[in-house]
């Protein structure tokens, strides 16, 4: 048994601040790391009924392990389906019956659109990133999207170099114009900084929260367009003990988390 | 009538320069011996296409035999990017591949459109996405936006297609190639169906008593294929539900070796050019890291419940 | 968050007057339980669908409760015509039903368009057949034919459906809705997948443990699922693979009741009005033809053998 | 062991017809009845590479009793492949994979279109049929339909009231201007008294072969067309001795092919 302190790290809180975006009994597309963290934190305190799955054709998986991809073998043993791509991303996704989905990305702008195709032009292009894979489906079909991105002036943008996975695209009355529904899209991004939260009306990104140890200023500073804030700014809630003990006992008690730190989740 | 044969027949019988290969799997089940025989025997001009690809398509791209690639997606997951990829296209090296993009749901549902003879399928993602602006070797026939004839709104079809020859790795098949998986499927039964013939490599040749035991798991009936190939350890460093597990220190070898080019060269002319197959492959890997690390892959048994079909 | 209940609730909570009801199972794994107690609630008005329908389907339209049926077949098979279709085509008794017709393509198709959420989807059928010629109240939206946008050629599209309750019997499901099949699918995963709410009634319930002991074999995943009911010889006189066989001697029964309106009416009376429930029919069952005929139609058990998803 | 004499019942050498028809190595469509003994005929004589799928979902099955309906428990067991019928009329059959296909049908007519639908007008029928069932994706996709009839002139039609499953509808072109391959489609109508196949070039079926005990006067009067006759007509062979006792040894050993004798088959 780990002993809780209230000492963290910033993944932690992290995985945290999407968790708190789920509600009980939410059905929760996620990729791996993050976003598995954060949807079975979710599922072991607040939202016991909440149910994740892989795009990759699993859905309510029980793994022993954190799975390190929508593939990883641990998610086979124990899941309620297994089928194929075209179950859980046409029959499960497109059919509308995802509520949740975790994005990450290489760049993100402040309408929530995200590159993860290529930094630069796109023939010739600086870097090749992965391309699209499911981002751009969960993007535009789960109802709320939960971007996850490090904090700093390369990887958020006032506007992406390609957009793969379409948020609000040009701002309010984009999406409409391409028969996408208004009340889906992104609803916050979590940086290892900070909180913001998508204005219902301006569709753009502003500063809710800041994590404890962070500024107001320095979070500013670090994003690169004319950042909002919200009235009602406040310190992101740090962990509970409770919250804790999921992750450390029960989620990854390997503390696989850690490789977070070395991609610059401080 | 048996169309059991070695992977050096089969690949040397029905893969050919310049045809349009589907290759199954994602991690799970990817068809690691059929790709390094196709690297192997240098096959040349591929159009190679699976959505969400990996180290296995890394690598046919760094070897050279991938001229285009209908793609969704590639990378080496936890190891990090694919570097083969990446030189291919920001460098050329070996040569810039063509790609042809689509995502994790309008690809799996392209070949679901092959495999059911139909010319098209609707989807609802891309719109509103710079997937859209871009076109290669498909030119206008990437997609096509045009008014539902039932409702008037805009819908997106995206073609249909039609790979020369699939191959997919799977748990057991009978020598006809009946092919039965199970977990994780990934696109690997439309995909395989999808496509004009199909390459079976598995764990295990069972009689056709054994799959008439359970019809229900069989993803490809046996008049689809053309060749049968046994391949224990096939999937490796993937991973195959009930057999194996993937092999981390097998995939981080990969990425650290394909970091340069001299380095994938290095790891092509010990593990593909210098072994004649698998099973060579796998002498070398145990010669190399141990019996121990080879047996700690080997999966637990966790016996699910049979079933009847009977009445 | 358990969703077991009875027949009778489930029945009354999820099928409403007027609502678009899909229907698994032909002669595999009817869920005639579900139309007993459907018939028994005197529900009306509903516009019901499946690819090939049997006794179970002209059971509803003689019994009255259908307006619409969205079909490509009706018949008892082996047994011959169905004589509630027939008269009320015919005759109008008890009333007229409207028909709206496909094929045993296009009509899985279409479904199967409903499951996965796109708004239509090209067959290859029907073409040149009177089909084409004929529509009811789907009116214009039976079909369309455009011009494919890839190749100019004609292209026949048929649109999704999406029926408001879809009810399969199953051979097991957890108490939250899991559904697992084994044997003859028919249209059950697209159908019920299609349906805005799924009613599962199945032999037996099993735990989660044992759903995820082979999750390979779900086809309904319990998000989709609204009722479990457990109904062991709820798809009697159809069969259910693994459980029992099917029962001629009762097909045969109820085709010659329904030849006439009144012995139609016989047979409701006595094993849908005359019982409460599924249990109570089974007594009736055993009770009129002996406890040797119903153990005689009890399946014999042809083991599978086991798998294992384990790494 | 049944003592096999070269007396047959005409089901039986119906069931013959059928199976010549079959070549080694065909994908066979069947339904019940028929289809299922010419087939299996074939696959235990000439054709032991020919296989058999029924609609429901079920390819290569391998029953101990004769299936009485494409849904028959006996198709479960042994099976290569049980799916849906999406994989077998759509992966399978519309994915061009099926040689041969086998109809029935209570209208014919000679240009082998085939009526299940109704007899009399659509809106108010004199008699309602099942309609079409998997007949029409059948007939219009497998690359040989082989068609089975009662020879009478109300099951034989100059034209049949509706068009459930077309042949060559209205005869040379009629396929091509629906945008259906010209070299699919009918092949042979095989009756209790002759097999009629379709000419290359008119799309009309005219007589091949009269049954033994037929005459060809007796099958042009109960014809409704003017049936045109091969230049080398001649007597249908009988079932060979290997032929017969396949259908009564290892096909039908419960005689349940008698059924048809019931049925007018004689």
């Amino acid at each position: 048994m780990t002993e809780i302190t209230s000492e963290y790290i910033k993944p932690e809180l992290m995985a945290c601040c999407g968790a708190r975006e789920i509600k009980d009994g939410d059905i929760v597309i996620v990729g791996t790391g993050f976003p598995a963290v954060s949807a079975n934190i979710a599922k072991y305190t607040h939202a016991p009924n909440a149910k994740m799955m892989q795009e990759s054709g699993v859905y309510d998986a029980n793994p022993r392990r954190p799975a390190l991809s929508v593939g990883d073998p641990c998610l086979n043993p124990g899941a309620a389906f297994i089928g194929s791509l075209v179950d859980v991303m046409g029959m499960f996704l497109q059919g509308g019956w995802v509520d949740v989905g975790f994005l990450s990305g290489s760049q993100v702008d402040k309408f929530g659109n995200i590159n993860t195709t290529v930094i630069g032009d796109y023939i010739n292009p600086k870097s090749r990133l992965p391309g699209s894979g499911g981002a751009n489906p969960i993007g535009l079909l789960a109802k709320k999207v939960l971007i996850i991105a490090l904090h700093d002036k390369r990887r958020l943008s006032d506007k992406v170099d390609f957009i793969t996975t379409p948020g609000y695209i040009d701002g309010p009355g984009s999406r409409a114009k391409w028969g996408l529904p208004e009340d889906c899209g992104p609803e916050v991004i979590i940086t290892n900084k900070a909180v913001m939260r998508f204005d219902k009306h301006t569709k753009e990104a502003y500063l809710e929260s800041y994590h404890p140890g962070n500024t107001i200023e320095e979070i500013v500073e670090n994003t690169p367009w004319d950042l909002k804030i919200a009235d009602d700014v406040h310190e992101t809630p740090p962990p509970t003990d409770e919250e804790l003990r999921v992750i450390r006992e029960i989620i990854d008690p390997m503390r696989m988390i850690n490789i977070y730190l070395d991609r610059g989740y401080i | 009538m048996s169309k059991v044969m070695t992977m050096r027949e089969a690949i040397s019988q029905f893969v050919h320069d310049g045809d349009f290969v589907f290759i199954g799997g994602y991690i799970c089940r990817p068809p690691f011996a059929a790709i390094h025989e196709i690297i192997r025997q240098k096959k040349r001009n591929l159009t190679i296409t699976r959505s969400n690809a990996a180290d296995d398509f890394d690598m046919l791209i760094g070897a050279g035999v991938v001229k285009r690639f209908i793609s969704t997606f590639l990378s080496l997951g936890v190891y990090g990017l694919g570097r083969c990829f990446r030189r291919s296209l920001e460098k050329g090296i070996p040569h810039k591949v063509e790609l042809e993009e689509y995502t994790n749901l309008s690809l799996p549902m392209m070949l679901m459109a092959g495999a059911l003879g139909i010319p098209f399928v609707p989807v609802k993602d891309m719109l509103g996405s710079d997937l859209l602006k871009i076109s290669s070797f498909f030119g206008e026939k990437k997609y096509k936006v045009i008014e539902n004839p039932f409702d008037g709104t805009p819908a997106l079809l995206v073609p249909a297609l039609n790979p020369d020859v699939g191959i997919i790795h799977v748990q057991q098949a009978d020598e006809n190639g009946n092919a039965q998986v199970w977990g994780i499927e990934g696109d690997c039964k439309w995909g395989a169906n999808a496509s004009k013939k199909v390459i079976v490599s598995c764990e295990r040749i069972v009689s056709r008593e054994i799959i008439g035991k359970d019809p229900s798991r069989t993803i490809v009936p046996d008049f689809r294929v053309v060749a049968v190939v046994q391949e224990p350890f096939g999937a490796h460093p993937g991973y195959a539900p009930g057999f194996y597990d993937v092999d981390l220190m097998f995939g981080s070898l990969y990425q650290r070796a394909s970091n340069t080019v001299e380095g994938f060269q290095e790891f092509l002319d010990e593990w593909v050019f210098g072994v004649q197959d698998r099973t060579e492959y796998t002498q070398r890997y145990i010669e190399k890291f141990g019996y121990a690390q080879f047996k700690n892959l080997m999966a637990e048994f966790d016996y699910s419940y049979p079933v009847s079909y009977s009445y």
